[in-house]
């Protein structure tokens, strides 16, 4: 098992070499970069990367109307684009600039946005707050809920509460979650019923002067509705994943043994079944997690102001700041390497008979 | 008043299509430290009745007649709250069940498993818990039990997990110990060790036992009082000594007279070495810590030399966990080995897996717990049928179908159940369709893995002659792993014993069983003996 | 058909509501088939100076009834309407709007809201939420579906030869799927719609290249597990393959997470569909899909009756996939009670 | 000599020792709070370079030399700079700095400090300024308070205007703080706010200068009413609109109609304390339209063809149907301004026009250019019928329901759209080009990949947006030249080639005066418009302000611009609105 962990550990290294290579030129590969996007910029014909999540771009073209957006409208010379190119450092061929990436990479170093002068980590680092906000109490409630909830399913199958609380998982997993994010805000937020919640952000603006009691509730108040709108999606498939797990274990021997003991239901569906049933689920949660911390939540983000990774990330892909771009795919990718190891690893320790050894020979 | 009774039970299954009627109206009563045996055909409602009075059985799918009772100590138990079950199980009724391989959390260490009940009802926790379970692991004969504490199932023998089982359910000294088939998987001192644990029990604290056993001589031993059944009734009761004496019912009258008797037939001494292996190994990994290091090895198999010829029986005997099971499965290449196997002048150790799929047609093996050797997803003519398919044997569907229940027919099981899942069968039945898928292919070398364990003695006995009859027939070679000593020195040409993984002595079965050499082997037969003695 | 798939077939029928899921999503699956049929702006039948007309079938030009200009009939254009009901009659189908049919009547402005001729209300261009939706099922049932399949199919493969076989071949598959997952899909989009024009066909095969590793990892688990169960052990001492091991006694065995997120994923790829949209990837701009719809639900917070439509149709065929999958897990239950 | 002021072409409408201008209310109330909304976020408060999103408000902080008058075309006053003096032949601009100009810190504000500014803001600010400093070779000091701006040539007579609008900045204090790099230190300026305080990527609060040295400057007089300013970020436009319906902050400009018809109904809207109010503006609109690219390999080289597809667009429907009727037809490229040309060309236009016959449209001699019109029902028969007349013209006509050309190819193209929004407005007019055989696809795609297209040209068909400003000049070379047709990003989308019309946009650059340019551009426009480059689409010809009743604003509404800076706060109406939010927001 040492071995097979040091392996891995040994195997994430070309792995990640090989992500960052493909990314590097695919990314670079696709037309339109952050050269365009300046230009875009200089012409007044940007729009707002985030247009294309929130909306609300109007039925007027950017670039009619105003007076001083066209007078930089003048021709762009040659000259003037290779120097943005120098800029940003197109001016040296691609091969060098991997090398130098690959090399600053190993040493942690991921350089500074394009667009905003700051080192890509201290953007991440800032961004974390508001990811790991949301993505531990949703993965917290999720996970709290829907394994009780699909071990009582599976114990309850075909009765009626089986019925109507599947029905209220699929409901709340139908329930696109933008809409109902913007459904919360318009009924508990918004000017036109009631103004329960804050609108955006993570705290209060004077959050600062709170007491320490305050502060948290606060932050709890602020964070009820985004959380709210990202789980109500979320039980439905591990609760129907635990239900099923549990439907495949629950007539097992082992289970009438451990019921010939007088354990109670509980013990015997929690100390029993459970570690026999939630091989998947177990084993799958750093994965969701790390899924609801930085791909999950773009929409939640955006609707209730708040700055997070998925925001980040998202405009970075959008606005082609690469530095960010490969950064993040180099981080989130080694997290993403090392958490699969350590899933892999939990297998073992969930199920003592598995092993990863050649077999079917 | 009785410590326990059962009145008119009856128990049914059915499964949406068809419906079994397992238990027609049965009627007894245990009192406080009696031992009671139930004895029967394999399939014919013991272990139902066993498990019902503990309120285990797959419910909604198993019921219970109207005028159904269990009472226990005045309480009823059919339909009783869970509450009051949970009070009873594991406390003051225990039970031993049938199929102890799965029977336990694959998930969980002996340890564990065993504080658990501890825990539950007695409040111990820790160090106390610890020591206790250690000492009933070594009241069962377990003898490294410290050692052993954190092994899972997966990692014991089968008789080995049989005594964790046992220990379980002796844990809280119970009023009422529901043992089905407690020994089945144990060597015969071991077995006289439990038995004898029993009984000390019993005396202490008049501790009732229902025991289900196919060993009439156990049940001669051990029984106050002896109830038979067959087909879901019970037809004829009454005290060992009479049961013994003088059975009424023609059934009782077949079990007494069904040992499995006669000589293994004349071997052919020119036959062609059929499967030899040299210097087979087997060692198991000890690991420890986070990380898993390799601290040690249980050399499950260590350095065994074997061969037999077309025609012949080995019979491989010795104490429980001494590795028997692992020389089979290496013999069949069924778990990594090291040493030289050749069958048939081949040599299986070095071949590819694609290569040996061929030859898996000639050496079929029949696992020392068949319930989880069948998939659970396949009904059992699937499961007999699949070899055929896979060897391209037993042409047409219809015909496959034909040999199926032919052969179903052949090791006394009914035909028409071949469409159900191996779980709607009794332990007996089980073995017989692992029997059955074993020799619908006929092989030329068979490994029998206490085949015979969970049969009562008439089928035993006809299972004997059946295997007998093909030996004769088609000069199969058996490779016979038994503690049921009477059944090898029926069948068995040669016999070996084994113990920690060594041969401790190896000859004709003739000359083993009438001089045993090696202390351990006079040991073992002694014990066999012994029970003998007690019984006539 | 055997007893033992004669009982499977009962356990089914036995889960009533899974059994009427699925008879219910077959029909509307159906119904949504022949949505030429029930929702077109071209009339079902034609009666126009003692002739019969088949629009639906068939296309006839203005001239044919008696218009000015030398292109086809526009039936809903009310001079047409005029001239062929001056000489006989239109037979329009229950719905007289095809999924882009514009209704250029509305009592305001779009999205106008439900009243008697759009029972749906329309969208913001205008167009009939019914028919759109008749439509759009259609599409996006037959891509989820399709992709569904497919992709589970792959996906389960993999995962039962990684987790099966164990060793090289698990460690070497894993770093190969790493690396393709590590791929920038929106990149990849970005690319190929620079060389090739999106359409249903491509998107499928896109989608597909990426969407199969989502089991993989839970069905590997699976068999990283059951592979080491005896039953396997016994079936390969009956001389059983590898692949017959792997289809016959392990996958029924390791099929929980596959069953469970088979509803989840065909849902999933419905709404990926529309995301693919904006990255000028998703199916050609005006396609009726679910997805579609949705993101007009959400672009018209005032117009509640696309948003609920959406919903409430995901919510109903995710019902029912799901119903459907709880009575095929319950049918192969060897242990299930009815 | 120096003036108090500047204007392209001399005449100033206000005179030396003017008190203030006319749309404010001199005597208007200071105090009080506005909060407005900025989308995005914001990682820096130095607006002056590429790096980073500066916060929104930012450049308040920093009066610049002059500023424009929100009611002439092309005026600026000084500010900073007492005077401005224009070289006869427009190459060299002289601004002498007020004595008693000073920063917020008490420093007084230099020459040094100017021409740092502007050497800084070309060498290291945001590309922006180079691009607008491209031919202002350098900047000097002459006299005691003067900078000289001096030009490469004479040829761009708004260099001095551009110069005028430039910030100036304190050379010590960017010298030590740095100017390259962002920053969320409250920097200091001149300017009449100052930051309160900053809620990185938040919000961000102003404050105002009490002892601001330019408060009584006729500039200023009657502006920066508002003690404090904030602006509050949203990430999402239809939370932003909640969020001031919620009372969030207090004025918006909407730019959706949709929004704009029913979006602003809450409770509050209906007790009256939410007010919709249409401001009308004379800012030209330019041209918004869908552009035809002409350039060979698209099928639009006939203009008869772009006509006929003009025909099948139908804007009434639309507007009605889409827009709820809030917008008006362009139907030309300088939309809601003086430089629109209009019913018959006048005689001086037709002077300009004369020479070019032949070369250029006919019908530009005639009335000024309409956009085809519809009923609005929907039934466009009568457009059909012409646009089928123009087609068979130009050589194509309707076979088996395909428009195909004697060859037998058909006609079809491909729309290219960066903003979804746009495909409710253009999936029916596909809908219309159907009816007669005509296949258009419709593309949308990423924003970088549209830029990068429109950069080379790769499209057929798409949105052209052409904004136009008072006083156009040499930024029409880049438009509507022959040369620009052909350089990769220029502005001319459509590949206009015309020598006629390079002679047109040459006369405009060399435009004398004021009047001529108008007559030119008259010209210019008539040319553009039935040349039928573009499919006209629409302009808004207001300003869409949504505000909570608290404010009041001056009588006279600038016709260039939407003054915020000159509202102000009435007290006992933000009273009134307090008290009664709660009420509303309980129903
Ligand atoms: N779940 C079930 N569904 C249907 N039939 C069942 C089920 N479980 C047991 N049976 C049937 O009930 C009968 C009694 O089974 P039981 O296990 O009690 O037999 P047994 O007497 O213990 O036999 P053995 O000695 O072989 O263990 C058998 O015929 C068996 O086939
Ligand atoms: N996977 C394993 N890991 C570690 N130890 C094992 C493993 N399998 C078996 N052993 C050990 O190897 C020894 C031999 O086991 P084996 O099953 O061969 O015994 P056996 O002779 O068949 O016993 P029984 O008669 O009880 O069935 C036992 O001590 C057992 O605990
Ligand atoms: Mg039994
Ligand atoms: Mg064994």
């Amino acid at each position: 098992m040492l071995a097979y962990a040091i392996r891995r550990i040994l195997l994430i290294i070309p792995t990640l070499f090989a992500i960052i290579l493909v990314n590097f030129v695919i990314v670079q590969a696709a037309p339109g970069g952050p050269v365009d996007q300046l230009v875009a910029e200089l012409k007044g014909t940007a729009g707002n990367s985030l247009q294309r999540v929130s909306g609300g771009g109007g039925e007027l073209a950017s670039g009619t109307g105003g007076t001083s957006q066209s007078r930089g409208a003048r021709g762009l010379d040659p000259t003037f684009i290779a120097e943005i190119q120098k800029l940003y450092g197109f001016d040296k061929p691609a091969p060098e600039r991997f090398w130098i990436m690959l090399k600053n990479y190993l040493r942690f170093d991921f350089g500074n946005s394009f667009y905003q002068d700051r080192p890509v980590l201290r953007l991440i680092a800032d961004k974390l707050p508001v990811s790991i906000s949301l993505g531990l109490w949703t993965t917290l409630i999720i996970y709290l809920i829907s394994i009780p909830l699909g071990i009582r399913k599976a114990v309850r199958d075909g009765s009626s509460f089986d019925i109507w609380t599947s029905a209220v998982v699929i409901v709340g997993y139908a329930i696109p979650g933008f809409l109902f994010a913007v459904l919360l805000i318009v009924l508990f937020a918004g000017g036109k019923y009631v103004s329960w919640f804050p609108l955006r952000g993570l705290t209060s603006d004077d959050w600062a002067s709170f007491s320490t009691l305050h502060q948290i509730g606060d932050y709890f108040w602020h964070i009820a509705l985004p959380v709210l709108s990202l789980v109500i999606g979320g039980f439905a498939s591990l609760t129907m994943l635990t239900k099923n797990s549990f439907l495949e274990e629950i007539n097992k021997q082992y289970v009438v043994t451990a019921r010939a003991k007088g354990l109670s239901e509980g013990r015997v569906l929690y100390g029993h079944v459970f570690r026999n049933a939630m091989l998947l689920v177990i084993a799958g949660f750093p994965a969701a997690f790390i899924g609801i911390l930085f791909t999950g939540a773009l929409l939640v983000e955006v609707i209730f102001s708040l700055d997070g990774l998925g925001l980040l990330g998202f405009q970075a892909a959008i606005g082609r700041d690469y530095p960010i771009m490969f950064a993040t795919v180099y981080i989130y990718t080694l997290i993403g390497l090392v958490l699969k190891l350590i899933s892999d690893l939990t297998y073992m320790w969930v199920d003592p008979r598995i092993d990863f050894g050649t077999r079917g020979s | 008043m009785a410590l326990l009774a059962v009145k008119d039970l009856t128990i049914a299954f059915s499964n949406g299509q068809s419906r079994v009627d397992a238990v027609k109206g049965i009627s007894f009563e245990i009192e406080k430290g009696e031992t009671v045996a139930l004895v029967g055909e394999s399939g014919s409602g013991k272990s139902v009745t066993a498990l019902s009075i503990l309120q285990l059985l797959p419910y909604p799918m198993a019921s219970h007649g109207k005028g159904s009772s269990i009472q226990f100590d005045g309480t009823e138990l059919i339909g009783a709250r869970d509450s009051v079950l949970r009070d009873i199980r594991g406390n003051r009724i225990a039970m031993v069940f049938q199929e102890p391989m799965t029977s336990l959390n694959p998930l969980h260490t002996i340890e564990k498993q065993i504080t658990e009940t501890l825990n539950l009802h007695k409040g111990l926790r820790g160090a106390a818990a610890r020591a206790r379970t250690i000492e009933l692991l070594h009241l069962v004969g377990l003898s490294e039990a410290e050692s052993r504490l954190g092994a899972y199932p997966h990692q014991l023998s089968g008789g080995q997990r049989q005594r964790v089982m046992i220990a379980m359910a002796l844990a809280n000294e119970p009023d009422i110990l529901v043992a089905d088939e407690p020994t089945t998987a144990l060597d015969v001192t071991i077995q006289a060790q439990i038995l004898k644990l029993l009984k000390d029990l019993q005396a202490r604290f008049g501790m009732a036992l229902l025991l289900i056993t196919h060993d009439l001589t156990i049940v001669r031993k051990m029984a106050d009082r002896v109830l038979v059944m067959t087909d879901g009734h019970i037809v004829e009761r009454g005290t060992t000594a009479t049961i013994f004496g003088a059975p009424q019912h023609p059934y009782t009258k077949k079990l007494l007279a069904a040992e499995p008797k006669g000589e293994p037939q004349q071997k052919k001494e020119q036959a062609d070495v059929l499967i030899a292996a040299k210097d087979m190994r087997v060692w198991f990994p000890i690991k420890s810590g986070l990380l898993g290091r390799t601290t040690g090895y249980v050399k499950a198999v260590d350095g065994i030399d074997l061969s037999l010829r077309a025609g012949e029986t080995l019979g491989i005997v010795g104490e429980s966990g001494s590795g028997k099971t692992t020389l089979g499965l290496a013999l069949l290449r069924l778990i990594d080995s090291k040493g030289e196997i050749t069958f048939d002048g081949r040599r299986l150790d070095t071949m590819q897996g694609k290569a040996m799929r061929p030859l898996r047609r000639e050496m079929q093996v029949v696992f020392q717990d068949p319930f989880s050797s069948l998939s659970p997803r396949l009904s059992i003519a699937q499961i007999v049928e699949e070899g055929l398919k896979v060897h391209h044997l037993g042409g047409n569907a219809i015909e496959r179908r034909r040999e199926i229940e032919r052969v179903l027919t052949e090791v006394g099981l009914d035909p028409t159940s071949a469409d159900r899942y191996p779980h709607e069968f009794s332990g007996g039945q089980r073995q017989r369709v692992a029997l059955a898928r074993a020799l619908v292919l006929k092989p030329r070398f068979l490994l029998l893995d206490e085949p015979t364990s969970a049969l009562d003695m008439s089928v035993q006995a006809q299972m004997v002659e059946l295997l007998r009859d093909l030996q004769r027939r088609y000069g199969l070679a058996y490779l016979f792993i038994s503690h049921d000593l009477r059944v090898v020195k029926a069948l068995a040409h040669d016999v070996m014993v084994m113990k920690n993984g060594k041969v401790v002595e190896h000859g004709p079965s003739a000359a083993i069983f009438a001089a045993p050499q090696t202390d351990y082997a006079k040991a073992l037969m002694a014990a066999a003996f012994n029970i003998e003695t007690v019984a006539s | 058909m055997t007893p033992l798939t004669q009982r499977r077939l009962a356990n089914f029928r036995a889960n009533r509501r899974g059994y009427y899921s699925l008879w219910m999503f077959l029909v509307l699956f159906g119904i949504s088939l022949c949505a030429e049929l029930l929702a077109n702006d071209k009339p079902l039948l034609v009666r126009y100076d003692g002739h019969f007309y088949f629009p639906v079938v068939t296309e006839y030009e203005e001239s044919d009834f008696g218009g000015d200009l030398p292109i086809p009939a526009d039936y809903r254009d009310p001079e047409m309407k005029k001239k062929i009901e001056g000489q006989g009659f239109i037979l329009w189908p229950p719905i007289p709007f095809a999924d882009q049919t514009i209704n250029y009547n509305i009592p305001s402005p779009a999205p106008s809201p439900p009243d008697s001729t759009d029972w749906l209300g329309t969208d913001d261009q205008g167009r009939d939420v019914l028919a759109r939706l008749i439509y759009g099922f259609r599409i996006s049932v037959l891509f989820g579906l399709t992709l569904t399949i497919v992709s589970s199919i792959i996906g389960v493969a993999a995962g039962a030869i990684q987790g099966y076989y164990g060793g090289i071949i698990d460690i070497s598959f894993q770093r190969f799927m790493e690396i393709w997952s590590g791929l920038p899909v929106l990149y990849l989009l970005i690319i190929l719609s620079s060389i090739i024009e999106p359409n249903f066909w491509w998107l499928l095969v896109i989608m597909l290249l990426f969407s199969w590793m989502s089991l993989v990892d839970l069905v590997r688990a699976e068999f990283l597990r059951a592979r080491n169960f005896d039953y396997v052990r016994a079936a390969r001492a009956l001389g059983v393959g590898n692949p017959t091991i792997i289809w016959r006694h392990v996958l029924p065995n390791a099929m929980v997470a596959t069953l469970t997120f088979l509803p989840f994923i065909l849902n999933g790829s419905i709404t990926t569909l529309t995301s693919l949209d904006f990255l000028g990837f998703g199916l050609p701009p005006g396609s009726p899909s679910l997805g579609e719809l949705l993101a007009q639900g959400k672009a018209n917070l005032q117009a509640p009756w696309l948003g609920l439509t959406a919903f409430f149709v995901l919510a109903v065929m995710l019902s029912l996939l799901i119903f459907i999958g709880e009575a095929v897990r319950d049918a192969f239950d060897p242990r299930k009670v009815n | 000599e120096p003036r108090h002021g500047l204007s392209l072409f001399g005449d100033l409408k206000y005179p030396a020792n003017f008190q203030h201008f006319d749309y404010v209310n001199p005597d208007a109330p200071k105090g009080g709070s506005v909060k407005y909304y900025a989308l995005g976020t914001f990682d820096t408060l130095n607006p002056f370079t590429l790096k980073g999103q500066a916060a929104a408000g930012a450049g308040m902080q920093f009066d610049t030399l002059m500023v424009s008058a929100a009611d002439e075309p092309a005026s600026e006053y000084g500010l900073v700079a007492e005077s401005a003096e224009v070289a006869p032949d427009k190459t060299w601009v002289i601004y002498t700095i007020r004595p008693e100009a000073r920063f917020n810190d008490g420093s007084k504000i230099t020459t040094d400090d100017v021409i740092w500014t502007f050497d800084t803001l070309k060498a290291k600010g945001h590309p922006r300024y180079r691009l607008y400093y491209a031919d202002v070779l350098k900047a000097e000091k002459v006299g005691e308070r003067g900078v000289k701006f001096t030009f490469k040539d004479g040829e761009n007579r708004e260099l001095p205007s551009i110069v005028g609008e430039m910030p100036v900045l304190s050379k010590a204090y960017w010298e030590k703080a740095g100017f390259d790099k962002t920053t969320l230190d409250a920097p200091f300026g001149s300017g009449a706010y100052k930051i309160q305080s900053i809620d990185a990527g938040r919000s961000i609060t102003y404050q105002r200068v009490a002892n601001y040295w330019a408060k009584d400057l006729p500039v200023n007089r009657g502006r920066n009413n508002f003690d404090t300013i904030r602006y509050d970020y949203y990430r999402d436009q239809s939370i932003a609109l909640e969020a001031f319906k919620a009372g969030q902050y207090d004025i918006r400009v909407e730019n959706v109609a949709k929004n704009w018809a029913i979006g602003y109904d809450s409770p509050a809207l209906t007790a009256g304390l939410i007010k919709k109010d249409e401001i009308a503006n004379q800012l030209p609109q330019g041209m918004q339209g869908f552009g035809f690219n002409t350039r060979p390999g698209h099928p639009f080289a006939d203009p008869r063809v772009r006509d006929a597809l003009t025909y099948l667009f139908d804007f009434e429907w639309a507007n009605k149907n889409l827009f709820f009727g809030a917008y008006t037809r362009s139907h030309s490229f300088f939309s809601n301004s003086e430089l629109a040309a209009s019913g018959m060309p006048s005689a001086d236009e037709l002077k300009i026009l004369e020479p070019l016959k032949g070369q250029i449209p006919d019908e530009a001699f005639g009335k000024a250019y309409e956009p085809p019109a519809t009923d609005g029902s929907g039934n466009m028969r009568d457009n059909l019928r012409i646009a089928l007349k123009l087609f068979a013209e130009a050589g194509w006509s309707v076979k088996n329901g395909k428009m195909v050309n004697a060859k037998g190819e058909d006609f079809h193209f491909e729309f290219l759209l960066n903003q979804p929004e746009f495909e409710r407005v253009v999936l029916p007019f596909a809908q219309n080009l159907g009816r007669i055989g005509i296949t258009m696809k419709v593309r949308t795609v990423d924003p970088a990949q549209y830029e990068n297209r429109l950069r080379e040209f790769d499209f057929d068909m798409a949105v052209v947006a052409m904004g136009e400003s008072l006083s156009p000049g040499n930024e029409q070379r880049d438009y509507w030249t022959s040369a620009s047709a052909d350089e990769p990003g220029s502005r001319n989308a459509t590949g206009l080639k015309s020598k006629a019309i390079d002679g047109l946009v040459d006369l405009i650059i060399n435009a004398p005066d004021r009047d001529s340019l108008v007559t030119r551009t008259h010209a210019l426009d008539r040319v553009l418009t039935w040349s039928h480059i573009v499919i006209p689409n629409w302009y808004l010809s207001h300003f869409r302000v949504a505000s909570w009743d608290k404010f009041a604003r001056p009588k006279v509404s600038p016709p260039y611009g939407l003054d915020l800076d000159s509202w102000w706060i009435v007290p006992q109406r933000a009273q009134a609105v307090e008290a009664k939010k709660p009420e509303v927001e309980k129903k």
